[in-house]
């Protein structure tokens, strides 16, 4: 029973994170504050949801999914956010050039 | 009234968001945005499928409904830059008028839809007694690719009718005038996109072979697995620039693939018919088999067809990408 | 449909084959095999006129061929020689020999040659298909085939004029037979067959059916009337004489306007039945609307200047004689109208020839240049002179006997306005070519005679024999009225057969 | 209230925007898009056809959705690369290259 | 070993979808063998087409349950009298086509890709025409779809493009319609088997919906009138060869498709047969007005068809008269007739665009060059579509128009004459241009611009031309089954 308060305790905490993470991308000024919002704050959220859910329902195998889950989407946010700022700098420094 | 489940505020919740994405999308000023929007409309009606007990329509509409629909959006933007402002098909008048009779059309249509009764039992008593011959645990992969194997079969014909369109339209664009089929700018390089790269390609390719194989117990199976293996093909397309290069190697193994699985298909249909049984009239014994091969294959071959759309051209001689390496803007 | 299938069985399909059997040939011989082509003409047309002469000996016996096979469910093709299809054989296959020889005289070095025998000898075919059918719907089919036919030829010039009334002639006569074509298929729903039958087959559907029958029946005559130049729609005929002479001689004077008298006829006697048609009260309007065709085709004759077009009005009011024989509903009066499909035609194909060879020879189009013409070109002019007394009506031209028998035929009906049309309209007929005549013959030739006779003359005798051939025909036809197989005597074989079974 | 009305009117609904604007909007690409809409407006009825309340939903009209789905994406891989040809051949034409 | 086959016991059925299939797929892995491939993909289509048609005149109405599962669930394959008649039109067609397309000289010859898209459309129509099962019938019409946008855009011109993605929008448009049709019906009746569904067709609700939707997603298929605007572009941008398949046989599936479901399925609702039949009224009435003002001569053909779909849809207007059974064998008539002239028209006017230089139908008198072999086909095919005797055209139309006597329905009658007086309208306008000769400078020969691609088209036109003579026989084997209802004095 209590394990259970634990694991919802857990999605809870994830659920702010992802508050705290779409409230950045509203709030912050320019591109690269908001992918660091983004990036950061969604993974964690989404790494605290999924450890919630795991210890709630899933067996075994369906955890083990769950974290090859998380690992995939995090290095893909990782890589697209990385992209995302390399392509606005790059525009940002020929706007300069010009 | 038992207590509002929970589920309901969620369906209400989502069916609003989806109608919202849709009329979004289509109205959305600029392209781009439109693009992204109906990505997320394609996800979240993924959504709704899967509150919807269909978890493999789900799979599918993620992987090809929001994800290639979408990658192919986006990259026939980049290549029109911007939205050509076509004459408008029909005056302002007559679309007025459209506009009310598919409204009437609609709610006539909506309100049939809600008098009638949804049929009872529909084929799952036909599926339930049969789902012990078709060799295979899961009935949706039972029904696809047993009992209504010819529309399958059908179906991956039409993905390569539309791979020989697509290079039938290539063909009639003029490549020394027209601007380079190549994808100018977007190459996936640098250091950390290549290290992403060799970390996500294996492991797409294990999770769409996983699929695959996974599609006879539990949802999964060759047009999600399909869609998976394509989603590596689009990248490493991209990571090379879009460049095809059209070896004498390259191009029979290319056209192999894109057929393999029609091939194998009609192969097996027609082994089954001359063993006895009748054209794709599996023996019950080896049709676990049967359908895994097939389900391999056909796999494989809309992997390469989604690849092959996605990049809209037939791949080039090699000459005329040596040509392009120096126009290359390589960011 | 009893079958009478003796000796060759399919000696109508033969007939009709030597005329559309050979065109494809025909199309394909370019110039260059000129000879060659025809030779194949002409033996086609003799190998036709001796089987049409063995079949009449054959009807006459008694003994008819026929060939069925079924075309759409309960609509048969039907090919049949009886008397009457074999009188207008014989009009048509003789005729047919007579202008292929003059079509090749008069088109010698002219283009499109091929092109012009290939359709030449399917009309012919559509015009025997024509006779030979067995029921509505037959006829409709070979109706139809000989506007498609005969439309090339008379655009055959290629000039914008020709097309022009190339357009015109397309117009009536399509429509025409899409008229035919409602009235044929509201009569096969009615009555259930189409079947030529000496009776006719509506005969007992007339006292529920009458409006609609007298419906088809208007839709039946308006169909055909097209062809046969009935007033209101025979605007087509003088127009399209701007084809060549032996298209306008065989055509516009046999074919085309004999199909549509032969389709009244038809319609008349074997789909209605005479009594049944005068029971419904049709037969008068038809007379009176024959009437006013003679008169008025006579009166626009006056005034024409031009050759070809006044035979053309000519031809309008002289056909009508038919459609009025026709319908006076009397035996003798059946076989004047019978018997003036064949003299007519005999006279007017001579009249035709022989203007197209005026044409050819000294470009002579215009009544008003016809001065001293005869001294010029007398076999021609002999031939023109013959066949127009005939139809006047000087005995003992073949055009007297017919007008003759007409006029006995409506005292016996005591139709006494017909004797009057009949007088009128040949009091006109004189009015229109004895001042021809006269001019040919008795006015010295204007201008100087020497210059206009080139000494070598220009037209062989391919083109000078046919109209003396036709025009001797006419007196033949005439003088020897009474003979076996003479015209006259095989249209009073028909007559007997149609009124007394 | 049950998902199945719902979801029923949702495609219902989506149809109706896909078709309008699928015969009204100026540019091709967005005729596309709509029409990608109501093709999943007509697999919301489709699937409301297979849901069953308890669960066990019927796999035949999934199997139709998908094979659905996937004609679509062909049509439409089709209808883009026509819309591209046409950029081109419109751009060779009057010769602005981008 | 190879086992021994007995010609008896193959199941025939799937052999016209799966050699064009092998055939295309073979002709795309090797395109240097493409002509080979596709000839031979034809050749076997042919000979299972042949052997079902023989079946079926033996009175066994073949089918099969393919994978041995019955419907409901399983799909079945079907033929009777109609589909014989449609799988031996696409076989006489896809023949006489291909032959011109092999026999073209190399260089005008174009992709080798023709060929697998050709036999792709091929299996799809064949598959449409066999197939029982409503939701395998949408999946044929877009196999065959999606090829025909292959094949139009072949001549690479942007006008083709243009008219290439609207045909295509047109056929997503119309398959989405029908796919929301067969939503609703299985939603309502949970079964998809046109047999079952013909059962209990109109006991719901929302089967009025439903099949307006698919009737409608048909109709803008089969470009029926207001829904034409995509053809005429389509179909005179594209190749000859491709706009005699498009024009002749591809636009025939969705109509035969919504002939089976009309006859079969539905019982006849007056009210939405008039709207059809109003359609077609129409059609023919606005075909024929843009093919009179037409200046291009493949523009015109292409408006004909849009004419001659409206006469062809006149039949459903008919479809409340009792005996309708005449009026359908009728519009099935007009449809191969179409079928085999518009084939013939099409091919000869590329052959004669293709040796004059230009389409310009009011110059087409100035050229010194005249093709008269394949203005001759032409010709014959015009007689064919204006429905003179003896055409298998005039027996479509006589049996159109007897069906309307019969009903004492005097509107669609006096349309069919119009459309016929119409067509001679716009069709005497090209064959003037064949007999004028005024314009012209310098001698015209008669007998030069004759090659062998003008074979195939001659060869249709004068089918089309002598057909109307055995119509009997053919619509005995349209009779095998019954399909279109009892013809009065079954004459079986």
């Amino acid at each position: 029973m209590i394990a259970d308060f634990l694991w919802l305790g857990l999605i809870a905490a994830g659920l702010i994170f992802f508050a705290a993470g779409t409230l950045g991308l509203l709030r912050f000024p320019d591109l690269f504050c908001r992918l660091h919002a983004l990036t950061k704050a969604d993974n964690l959220g989404l790494a605290l949801v999924a450890l919630g859910t795991a210890g709630l329902w899933a067996t075994p195998a369906a955890a083990m999914k769950l974290a090859v889950i998380w690992a995939l989407v995090a290095v893909s946010a990782a890589t697209s956010g990385h992209m995302i700022a390399r392509h606005a700098r790059r525009a940002w420094r020929q706007e300069d050039a010009l | 009234m038992s207590p509002p489940d929970p589920y309901l505020l969620l369906d209400l919740g989502l069916a609003a968001t989806i109608l919202v994405l849709a009329l979004a999308a289509l109205r959305q000023r600029d392209s781009f945005t439109m693009a992204v929007v109906f990505i997320l409309f394609g996800l979240l009606v993924a959504l709704a499928w899967v509150r919807l007990d269909a978890p493999d329509v789900a799979l599918a509409e993620a992987a090809i409904g929001a994800g290639v629909t979408g990658a192919l959006l986006l990259r026939t933007l980049r290549h029109v830059g911007g939205e050509r402002r076509d004459p408008a098909p029909v005056p302002r008048v007559v679309a007025g008028m459209l506009g009310l009779s598919v409204a009437g059309f609609a709610t006539l249509g909506g309100l049939a839809l809600m008098a009638t009764p949804r049929h009872g039992t529909g084929l799952i008593p036909a599926v339930a007694a049969r789902m012990d011959q078709s060799g295979v645990e899961h009935p949706v992969t039972a029904v696809l690719l047993n009992f209504r194997a010819y529309d399958t079969l059908l179906e991956v014909v039409v993905v390569l009718a539309a791979v020989m369109a697509v290079w039938a339209i290539d063909r009639t664009i003029d490549r020394a005038a027209a601007p380079l089929p190549y994808l100018p700018g977007v190459a996936l390089r640098g250091p950390i996109a290549g290290a992403y790269l060799r970390l996500v390609l294996p492991a797409l390719a294990l999770i769409g072979a996983y699929l695959v194989w996974i599609g006879a117990y539990s949802p999964g199976g060759a047009f999600q697995g399909g869609a998976v293996l394509a989603a590596a093909g689009v990248l490493s397309a991209l990571a090379r620039g879009g460049r095809w290069p059209r070896t004498a190697a390259t191009m029979p193994l290319l056209r192999g693939s894109l057929v393999l699985g029609v091939v194998v298909f009609t192969g097996v249909g027609i082994w089954a018919a001359v063993a006895g049984g009748g054209v794709l009239h599996y023996p019950p014994a080896q049709a676990k088999p049967l359908i895994l091969l097939i389900e391999a294959s056909v796999a494989l071959s809309i992997a390469a067809t989604l690849t092959a759309l996605f990049l809209g051209h037939m791949p080039q001689p090699a000459a005329r990408i040596a040509l392009r390496k120096g126009t290359t803007n390589d960011t | 449909m009893t079958e009478f299938l003796t000796g060759l069985p399919y000696l109508p399909l033969l007939i009709l084959a030597t005329s559309l059997g050979i065109a494809p040939v025909i199309f394909v011989l370019d110039d260059a095999h000129a000879r060659a082509r025809t030779a194949l003409n002409l033996s086609a047309a003799a190998i036709k006129v001796a089987l049409v002469i063995w079949l009449s000996w054959q009807v006459a016996q008694g003994t008819e061929y026929s060939l069925q096979f079924e075309m759409l469910p309960g609509l048969d093709f039907a090919l049949r020689t009886d008397p009457l299809a074999v009188l207008f054989m014989a009009l048509s296959a003789t005729l047919w020999l007579l202008t292929t020889i003059y079509a090749v005289g008069y088109l010698e070095k002219g283009p499109h040659r091929s092109r012009f025998f290939g359709f030449f000898s399917i009309c012919v075919g559509a015009t025997v298909g024509i006779a030979m059918a067995g029921n509505l719907f037959t006829f409709l089919l070979f109706y139809e085939l000989l506007t498609l036919a005969t439309y090339p030829l008379v655009v055959h010039r290629g000039s914008a004029a020709a097309l022009k009334a190339g357009r015109l002639y397309l117009i009536y006569t399509l429509s025409g037979g899409l008229m035919l074509l409602v009235g044929t298929l509201w009569l096969s729903v009615l009555a259930g067959s189409t079947e030529f039958v000496p009776r006719g087959i509506v005969v007992d559907l007339t006292d529920d059916h009458a409006g609609t029958l007298q419906i088809i029946f208007v839709l039946l005559i308006a169909g055909v009337g097209v062809k046969a130049a009935l007033v209101p729609l025979h605007a087509w005929l003088p127009i399209s004489m701007v084809a060549p002479a032996p298209v306008s001689a065989l055509l516009h004077a046999v074919a085309v306007v004999k199909a549509g008298a032969f389709g009244i006829m038809r319609v008349v006697y074997e789909i209605y039945g005479i009594d049944t048609a005068q029971a419904l009260g049709v037969t008068g309007p038809l007379a009176a609307l024959a009437a006013v065709t003679i008169i008025y085709g006579s009166i626009r004759a006056l005034g024409q200047d031009d050759i070809k077009r006044r035979l053309a009005f000519s031809t309008v009011s002289q056909v009508s004689y038919i459609t009025l024989g026709v319908a006076l509903a009397s035996p003798v009066a059946a076989i004047g109208a019978l018997a003036h499909l064949i003299h007519q035609g005999l006279m007017k194909i001579t009249m035709f020839m022989a203007a197209g060879n005026l044409a050819e020879e000294l470009h002579i189009k215009k009544v008003s240049q016809m001065n001293g013409v005869g001294r010029l070109m007398p076999g021609t002019m002999l031939a023109f002179s013959l066949a127009a007394l005939g139809m006047i009506g000087v005995p003992p031209l073949a055009g007297f006997i017919s007008k003759w028998y007409l006029a006995s035929g409506s005292l016996a009906e005591n139709a006494d306005w017909v004797i009057a049309v009949l007088l009128g309209s040949s009091l006109l007929n004189a009015a229109y070519f004895l001042p021809i005549l006269h001019r040919a013959w008795f006015l010295p030739p204007s201008g100087t005679t020497d210059s206009r006779l080139p000494t070598r003359p220009k037209i062989g005798w391919m083109m000078a024999g046919p109209p003396l051939g036709t025009a001797a025909l006419v007196l033949v036809a005439g003088v020897l009225a009474n003979a076996p197989f003479s015209p006259l005597e095989w249209t009073r074989f028909i007559v007997s057969r149609e009124y007394t079974e | 209230m049950t998902p199945e009305t719902i979801y029923g009117a949702t495609g219902i609904a989506l149809f109706a925007i896909g078709l309008y604007h699928a015969l009204v909007l100026p540019s091709a690409l967005r005729r596309i898009v709509a029409l990608n809409v109501a093709s999943v407006g007509a697999g919301f009825v489709m699937v409301i056809a297979a849901w069953r309340p308890g669960g066990g939903a019927d796999p035949v009209p999934h199997a139709l959705v998908i094979t659905g789905i996937v004609v679509l994406v062909a049509a439409t891989a089709v209808a883009l690369a026509l819309v591209r040809a046409l950029h081109d051949a419109d751009t060779t034409e009057t010769d602005d290259t981008p | 070993m190879i086992p021994q086959i007995d010609l008896a016991a193959i199941d025939w059925m799937l052999v016209p979808v799966l050699a064009p299939l092998l055939g295309a797929i073979a002709g795309f892995v090797l395109p240097r063998a493409a002509t080979a491939a596709g000839m031979a993909g034809l050749g076997l289509s042919a000979v299972g087409s042949a052997a079902i048609t023989a079946q079926v005149r033996t009175g066994a109405a073949p089918s099969t349950a393919i994978g041995g599962w019955e419907p409901p669930l399983g799909i079945v394959l079907a033929a009777d009298g109609l589909t014989a008649a449609f799988l031996l039109l696409t076989v006489v067609l896809t023949l006489a086509i291909g032959t011109t397309r092999a026999l073209t000289p190399a260089p005008a010859r174009g992709a080798a890709i023709f060929w697998p898209l050709m036999l792709l459309l091929v299996a799809g129509l064949n598959g449409a025409f066999l197939s029982t099962d409503i939701f395998n019938i949408y999946v044929t019409l877009e196999v065959a779809a999606l090829a025909a946008v292959g094949l139009a855009v072949l001549t690479g011109s942007a006008a083709a493009l243009r008219a290439a993605l609207n045909y295509l929008l047109a056929g997503m448009l119309g398959g989405v319609l029908i796919l929301l049709g067969i939503g609703l019906l299985f939603h309502a009746h949970g079964r998809l088997d046109l047999a079952g569904l013909a059962a209990v067709a109109g006991s719901a609700p929302s089967d009025g919906i439903a099949l307006i939707a698919i009737i409608a997603g048909l109709a803008l298929k089969a470009a029926l009138f207001p829904l034409h605007a995509w053809l005429p572009a389509a179909h005179s941008n594209a190749q000859a060869p491709v706009s005699a398949l498009l024009s002749a046989l591809v636009l025939k599936a969705p109509l035969y498709v919504a002939l089976r479901l009309w006859v079969g399925v539905l019982d006849p609702a007056t009210a939405s047969g008039t709207v059809l039949g109003v359609m077609g009224a129409g059609a023919i009435l606005w075909g024929s007005v843009q093919a009179l003002r037409a200046e291009r001569l493949k523009l015109l053909v292409a408006y004909s068809t849009v004419a001659q779909v409206g006469l062809i849809s006149l039949a459903f207007g008919l479809s409340a008269a009792n005996p309708a059974a005449i009026a359908w064998t009728g519009a099935v008539t007009l449809m191969l007739a179409h079928g085999l002239a518009k084939a013939a028209m099409f091919m000869a006017a590329g052959r004669i665009v293709e040796e004059v230089g230009h389409d310009r139908i009011a110059e087409l008198d100035r050229s010194p060059r005249r093709p008269t072999l394949a203005q001759f086909s032409f010709a014959l095919a015009a007689i064919s579509l204006i429905g003179l005797p003896p055409t298998l055209g005039f027996a479509g139309k006589w049996q159109l128009m007897e069906g309307a006597v019969r009903a004492d329905a005097w509107i669609w009658l006096a349309m069919a004459m119009a459309g016929t007086l119409l067509s001679v309208g716009y069709l005497s306008r090209v064959l003037v241009g064949f007999l004028r000769f005024d314009r012209v400078r310098g001698a015209v020969g008669e007998h030069q611009g004759w090659t062998l691609a003008d074979g195939p088209p001659l060869l249709l036109a004068v089918t089309a031309f002598g057909a109307g003579l055995f119509a009997t026989h053919i619509i005995a084997l349209l009779a095998a089954g019954a399909p279109l209802g009892q013809l009065p004095g079954a004459m079986q």
